[in-house]
């Protein structure tokens, strides 16, 4: 029982805070935000050439094989910097499904091709009749020829326009109506993508399929993916949850500077204990966010009952913390908190489609409560 | 004790609501309700206001003297609610609510008889000028000077969060007319002409995406000493007098009812999933109405005793901290409603001038930018926590 | 419309505050507490020469015929002075069901009694199984000989010990099991009472009732009783809402006493910010738990899904309220707020029984929810 | 990083599951199950300390050579976690925990060899003398003075929130041994035996209805001057040592957990109508659940950090006011769940010399007093405003 990170850890925290704190300014935050993908292309390389993209796949199909806890030390310090380029849509989701689900041969395919930055991934699976039900899918996939058919309409997909392929879910008629995947070309004839700036940074996409045709092959693996979307989503929730922790301690951090320089009838607003008591309670969240953010890092690959709840957990509990914490960031900066003049409004609005993603508290602290037999 | 309504009180009911649905276009309803900023468009009020003004409904609480209605506190609930039920604009307060009734109070009869019934018409867009930079909730601190020239003060300084500064043609602002001891004194109450040479604005978007408020610099704008309104020096006491007048309540409840049962309609729809049937949801529907509930009778309980000639006192305080709240909690239900639509960002400003298909439907692109901007509601007219410390010292004697 | 009170109302607001400050002492309420039924005679009987038992009971039966309203006036004072007199058992609930469910010679029979202070009643209703459920419950009527018979186990029978006569609810087979309620004799042959003092003053027991026969005219009325039920819990729901009113005041004009008294560190407690704007806070609890359980009384006699909204929303609402109040009056308190050597430790207790009585506040909330068709 | 135990770890938590099995008689734990009060009888611990001390695990925290067991933080962690499983009774604290790490630190060789053997058996009972009556939070203010009067102290004054102190034959206390202008300084770190004469106790009743502390008073008690730890005047900065050693919250999160399983074996049984199938308390009980996880690992980041020889720090104020607000949140759900049945009083104290059968099932009896005297927890030890205090300067700097 060791909760003290390896060297390897402690040298990836650092190269990954440097990077942020040296390259990711808000300058380049802007830069992103007009580019047409909502990310910079260089800096993809750049992530690429450092590893990070090769992170967690395994080392067989030219990854690093490294594990969700590596993977959460990339995304806090992806958090401080508001990085808008698709970690979690390529890596953790993308790849993530490819490596739970797909043959062989299809990983041989596409994981090297994510190591190296040359493949971009999303994960087209949340409808809007759904809400957070992973299981409720209404598209179709129908043999057809000599592949697949697919309809069916898809909200929430995570910088879908960058994607080369998009993984799609869906339900198999002639397979008793079991859950599969789908690798599908985004300019594929009858697929309609409308895309958007996504709250808090990077873009997003709904997805209409309309008698959309695959090749045989384009279907990840055989087994019921249910399974395979709930395990891949856990991590996914971790990453996210370790995200939402940089986010917060960031707040936390400006929050501090700010009402210990800035004066008001005289005195600094620290100097008031209604909010110094506010900035403790800020920086309790913080650190009960780090605890069980690691925790459910280090339960990604338990038992489906003890990673769901660690997953489920963390993301409800980080889901107030975070509300509070960007809600008080916000009203301790007063009237500069809520215009864009200062940076606190995008690392709210990042926590905020940070509770958005996935479910939010209520929702998952529901699951913990059916994981645990209630 | 009665929640009743007399058969007079039924009639004049039936005239509002007969009233609003002769006069209100459908068009300024559609802004209204596409509007994700805390003040509505002047372009969005115009049309509304005028047919207001034509039936001298302009400006409840003004003597009838000077325009006002002579309603009873009843009739302005009701007048209220039925234009809450009716998604109907508000009228911009700063000049029937804030500038107006300083006028009123302390204005030259000249002052009087030029602007009121401007105000009335719409004929003066107004704006305020009370916050600068680094002065937040602490307004005594303000540096902007007005330096006495003839007949003449010239202006030099900056405010800022300025509402609407971009469509005013009109501003009321406290000014340091001289240097004294207690940073109270000192200050005068002055009437700007925004198109005056020197007056410069530069646009604040807010936290939603909006361009709601300004900051504007004074470079040697020369202000009439007859737009000074009241003593020279004594500008403070009228602001706070205003500022009193902010934090008066009045009458939310209606509008934040009318604002659950649009997230409540939202959660109940295909739109979004049916989030209704998700009991943290409803269970919090019925959290914020019966919050609802307990402040529309607040409100009901000072509207009575103001009829009976008692002093409301520090429960606007009250008032405005239960207001912000609930209006939070209501825009962040309607966020957790609309569930993974939240995601998406309408760019385009104002909404209601979209003319393309939008991601999501209609109904909900002002979700999420109501909540992001609606975290002003604890800040701005003096933070929660300023309100704490007024209520302490007002009510509790601490 | 209008909310100031009438002269009557004021009257009897000054005479009920009088009561409570002059009479009703700590001392006078250790005394009740000793007392084999928890409460004093005396004082009973002063409240029948005042009007009081009288006051919600029609005038066709020896009462003032006066509202819910006028009833939130004496509950709040009570509340102010932990009065333990059998008060909501006996006029609100006992007087309240036979006003709603008995004949006209039951009325007769009872009430003006109940005006007088000779009759007390309580009633039985509460079953372990059925949580806050009204409409559960499993105890059993059956015809027997020229009478009824009557067998199950209620729980939480406020004051009944003390009762007369206990209005017992239970399900009568042979009218497709319909819900009635029966007055039983708590001393009638097969009645089992094991009772206890009650958290926060008072006292309650449970019933065991086995085999007990009781005659035919025992029971109230014949329609089916749940809407009657229904209708006499919201009016109690409006009179503990209103006692919990004044209980809540009373804890916070306490508190602020001790907090501008008490010194540590050199300076008054209230010279904490952070006490202080929890201070206003509980002052805010107070203000919207009076405004709300206004409400519910005034409400009181609506149709049943408005009454039932106001009740419940009142109970949830002001549970909350109280339980915040509550908890930071203790607080504020230190040490001496969790010992018996200041009375904050009752009031915390009744507001705490008041949490319990007729479920929680999420049980009305959701009971709120579901009146509204959710 | 890990959270699973190596082989050795794995067979040590085998041992102490199996010594636990071998020596917590049943009575024990019934009374341990049956305690509403924060601390446990010394009548209920006493066959179980001797057990352990027989086994040399009284005081895991002591190094060696007085007496301590030599785990590391690992095999700590499960010895508290196989105690909160089978629910052993914790040690008292104030010998093992507060007293002894005193007497080891700066007591002499006399007094370790005499008291620190005493403290591992069980011989002494010890109380702690350091609030006082208007002192609260607020220590340095305390009044009892100590006279020296040849090789004694002459004690006058008053002691309160005495734990124990009925049960106690020694009382490690702070008094005033002089005037200085710094009320710190001039306070002496004494032990006092409670059978000295000049000692009365005055019983104070817990809000729950439970005798566990009371108040002290000393009336010309002579304490040898030998019974004095360390040096005259500097008892104020043992005293904080002290109260650190109280603050650092140790491994709570186990305890903690057995408590949300009793409520949840509550909730899912017909001792509450079946109380888990309302979804708010289903929902509740998985909020605390991962507010548990939570410390856990907040609990083990520290162990851990301990075992790489680094201090933890003012993160013992932050443990502190978690481990306070998780437990009042437990027994409050604990009252939510049992419904009705918590409007019963139990009178007979203690509960587990209850033999008669109650009015709701004996293992609901403590449920509602353990709510009532869990309010002391956000109190005693410092109160949370003087944690967030603490936390806010030496964690924040503000």
């Amino acid at each position: 029982m060791d909760l003290t990170p390896s060297d390897e850890q402690r040298l990836l925290r650092d190269s990954a805070e440097r990077f942020i704190a040296e390259t990711y300014t808000t300058k380049l935050r802007e830069k992103n935000a007009a580019e047409p993908l909502g990310f910079s292309a260089a800096i993809w390389k750049q992530f690429a050439d450092l590893g990070w993209l090769a992170l967690p796949i395994a080392e067989d199909y030219g990854g690093l094989g490294g594990g969700a806890v590596d993977v959460g030390i990339l995304m806090e310090s992806f958090g401080k910097g508001l990085v808008s380029e698709p970690y979690l849509a390529t890596v953790v989701l993308g790849a993530g499904l490819v490596a739970e689900a797909g043959s062989d041969a299809q990983k041989q395919e596409l994981l090297p091709k994510v190591a190296d930055g040359s493949m971009l991934l999303a994960f087209a699976h949340a409808e809007r009749a759904a809400r957070s039900d992973l299981a409720r899918v209404e598209t179709t996939a129908t043999r057809s020829g000599d592949g697949w058919r697919l309809d069916g309409a898809k909200i929430a997909v995570l910088d879908g326009r960058a994607a080369h392929r998009i993984i799609v879910s869906a339900r198999v008629k002639d397979e008793d109506n079991k859950l599969a995947l789908f690798l599908v070309a985004p300019d594929a004839e009858g697929v309609t993508l409308r895309d958007y700036p996504r709250l808090g940074g990077g873009q997003g996409c709904n997805l209409t399929l309309a008698d959309v045709k695959t090749s045989i092959d384009a279907r990840l693996g055989s087994a019921d993916a249910l399974p395979m979307i709930e395990a891949v989503t856990d991590r996914a929730l971790a990453a996210l949850s370790a995200e939402a922790v940089g986010i917060m301690q960031t707040l936390l951090d400006k929050t501090l500077d700010y009402t210990k320089i800035r004066k008001q009838f005289g005195r600094p607003l620290s100097s008031n204990q209604v909010i110094r008591h506010r900035l403790v309670d800020m920086s309790v969240a913080c650190d009960e966010a780090r605890s069980i953010a690691l925790r459910a890092a280090m339960m990604a690959d338990d038992g489906s009952v003890a990673r769901g709840r660690a997953a489920s957990g963390a993301k409800a509990k980080i889901g107030k913390g975070a509300r509070f914490v960007a809600e008080q960031a916000v009203q301790c900066h007063g009237a500069m908190g809520v215009t864009e003049e200062l940076d606190i409004g995008a690392y709210f609005k990042r926590l905020l489609a940070f509770e958005t993603l996935f479910g939010g508290s209520s929702h998952h602290y529901r699951r913990h409560a059916m994981l645990s037999g209630r | 004790m009665d929640l009743t309504f007399s058969a007079e009180e039924r009639a004049f009911e039936r005239d509002v609501r007969e009233f609003i649905a002769a006069h209100l276009p459908a068009e300024t309803k559609r802004a209204q309700s596409l509007t994700p900023s805390v003040f509505s468009d002047p372009e969005v009020i115009v049309a509304w206001q005028k047919a207001l003004n034509a039936k001298g409904w302009v400006a409840p609480g003004w003597p009838t003297q000077y325009g006002g209605p002579g309603w009873t506190p009843a009739q302005r609930w009701i007048f209220e609610t039925q234009c809450a039920l009716a998604g109907v604009p508000s009228i911009s307060p700063m000049g029937t609510k804030m500038v107006g009734p300083v006028i009123i109070g302390f204005g030259t009869d000249a002052q009087k008889n030029y602007y009121l019934p401007r105000i009335l018409a719409g004929d003066d867009v107004w704006c305020q000028g009370y916050s600068e930079p680094g002065s937040g909730s602490d307004l005594s601190s303000l540096k902007t000077r007005a330096v006495r020239d003839g007949d003449h003060y010239v202006v030099n300084g900056t405010k800022i969060w300025t509402t609407h500064a971009h469509h005013a043609n009109r501003m009321f602002a406290l000014v340091r007319t001289s240097e004294e001891p207690r940073q109270q004194e000192g200050i005068s109450f002055i009437l700007i002409d925004m198109k005056s040479p020197g007056v410069t604005i530069r646009p604040i978007l807010t936290i939603g995406g909006d361009h709601e408020v300004n900051q504007v610099f004074f470079d040697d704008v020369r202000v009439p000493v007859s737009d000074r309104v009241g003593e020279e020096g004594k500008g403070w006491t009228y602001g706070k007098y205003l500022l009193e007048f902010e934090r008066g309540g009045g009458i939310a409840s209606a509008r934040l009812r009318e604002a659950l049962k649009t997230v409540a309609a939202f959660a109940d729809s295909d739109m979004t999933g049916h989030a209704i049937d998700d009991p943290d949801v409803s269970l919090r529907l019925s959290e914020v109405e019966v919050d609802i509930d307990a402040l529309e009778m607040a409100e009901l309980r000072v509207l009575s005793a103001m009829q009976t000639g008692q002093n409301p006192g520090a429960v606007s305080s009250m008032l405005k901290l239960r207001v912000s709240e609930i209006h939070q909690a209501i825009t962040r239900l309607g966020v957790d409603v609309i569930g993974n639509d939240g995601l998406v960002v309408e760019p385009m400003r104002p909404l209601y001038t979209l003319n393309h298909e939008p991601v999501i439907p209609e109904a909900l692109l002002p979700v999420v930018p109501k909540h992001l901007n609606g975290r002003a509601y604890t800040i701005f007219g003096g933070a929660s926590e300023i309100q704490r410390d007024i209520i302490g010292k007002l009510v509790l004697g601490i």
